[in-house]
């Protein structure tokens, strides 16, 4: 298994892609996860997290087989 | 009931079905609703047209999660929350939200609160079209003054 | 605009009429509306029909400035107040009011403010049908809790 | 002219009549065209008034010509 990572909206079109697969290395957070598919670029309060469909902090644990996004602010309704 | 709707609808005409099919005429009094539109300008810009993303699972489970907490903390006989993804022109209806009560005040506060949150925490982007160009909105303005 | 009708309304179309006939298409982003049906209890009892009276005259007059007041309060495009009256069935819209605006916040307010202002101060009596019997509502609850 | 007088509601239940016609006797309130209307019942907070079709309290002014009315609390919406 591993750890499935989507991309949205204007982040997807920044980073160049919608996804993402990357191997769990164990006793993964959040934050560790945006580092390996954004590089230098840095986790800000500009960019929202979800784990498995459920909002996530920086600091939410990731294990394999999670699916992690990455979004910018909402904009609905 | 909550849906993703992915061509034009009818806000009124949804609303009219919904409350026909109401187990509990004459049990509400109150229906309160709030219908959101693409206008034909924003932030000082005119606008063309608009594309709206969301996150298929993810904002489906948001917005059930929304009608959940509404029917928790007011007493709410139904609600309903649809909303529009898609290429999206503008006069289209985006949103509707409605909640159905034996009182004026938990319909009125549930449908506002949907509302809210709604705006500031389900998963959806719009993309406008401008005229050249286009842009991310960058984010909502706060509904509450 | 404003209305008394005295037969049974579709709130939904009616809605649905206002709406298309707004010379600001594209320029409204919000329609929030309020809709009161008829209860089939009331203060614990069954109610089987209502007579709903009014003063003609100064009714229309009051319905109007509330609608005027909304204007000068917020930023509205249009809004839209109608009111049953005569005998009214179990399940029939007694009252729609409605307000669109460029942004949520001035039309849910509007709306909102207009149902509040309708309840407490507008001349309508309603007479309810018990089963037997019949008896004159003493006052509306407060709207805000 | 006079002043017309209108009742509605449980209060032309209660006055047994819907309106009443009286004649200006100069320099009236609210509260006196109450007096002569419903005799000994006392003008309370449960009796609203209105005098040509606006709210109107004990002591706003009658003139020759007003329409008045007498109504209970409003129920409508």
């Amino acid at each position: 298994m591993s750890i499935q990572v989507k991309f949205f909206a204007s982040l997807r079109d920044e980073l160049g892609r919608d996804s993402a697969e990357i191997e769990d290395a164990g006793d993964m957070k959040v934050v560790d996860i945006w580092q390996q598919v954004a590089g230098n670029q840095p986790f800000s309060g500009n960019i929202l997290a979800a784990v498995n469909m459920e909002y996530a902090q920086a600091d939410s644990p990731v294990r394999d087989g999670d699916e992690v996004a990455f979004f910018p602010p909402v904009t609905g309704g | 009931m909550i849906e993703i709707i992915d061509s034009p609808f009818d806000p009124h005409a949804r609303l009219a079905d919904y409350q026909r099919s109401l187990q509990s005429v004459g049990g509400y009094g109150a229906e309160a609703s709030f219908t959101g539109y693409m206008r034909d300008h924003n932030d000082g810009e005119r606008v063309t047209g608009m594309h709206l993303e969301y996150y298929p699972g993810m904002t489906e489970r948001h917005l059930q999660s929304i009608a959940d907490e509404a029917a928790r903390r007011w007493e709410l006989l139904e609600v309903l929350i649809l909303h529009r993804v898609g290429d999206i022109a503008v006069g289209e209806a985006i949103v509707l939200v409605a909640a159905w009560s034996a009182h004026r005040a938990d319909a009125f506060e549930a449908c506002r609160f949907m509302m809210e949150d709604l705006k500031s925490r389900a998963p959806f982007w719009k993309k406008e079209q401008l005229d050249p160009g286009e842009r991310w909105v960058q984010g909502n303005t706060p509904g509450y003054k």
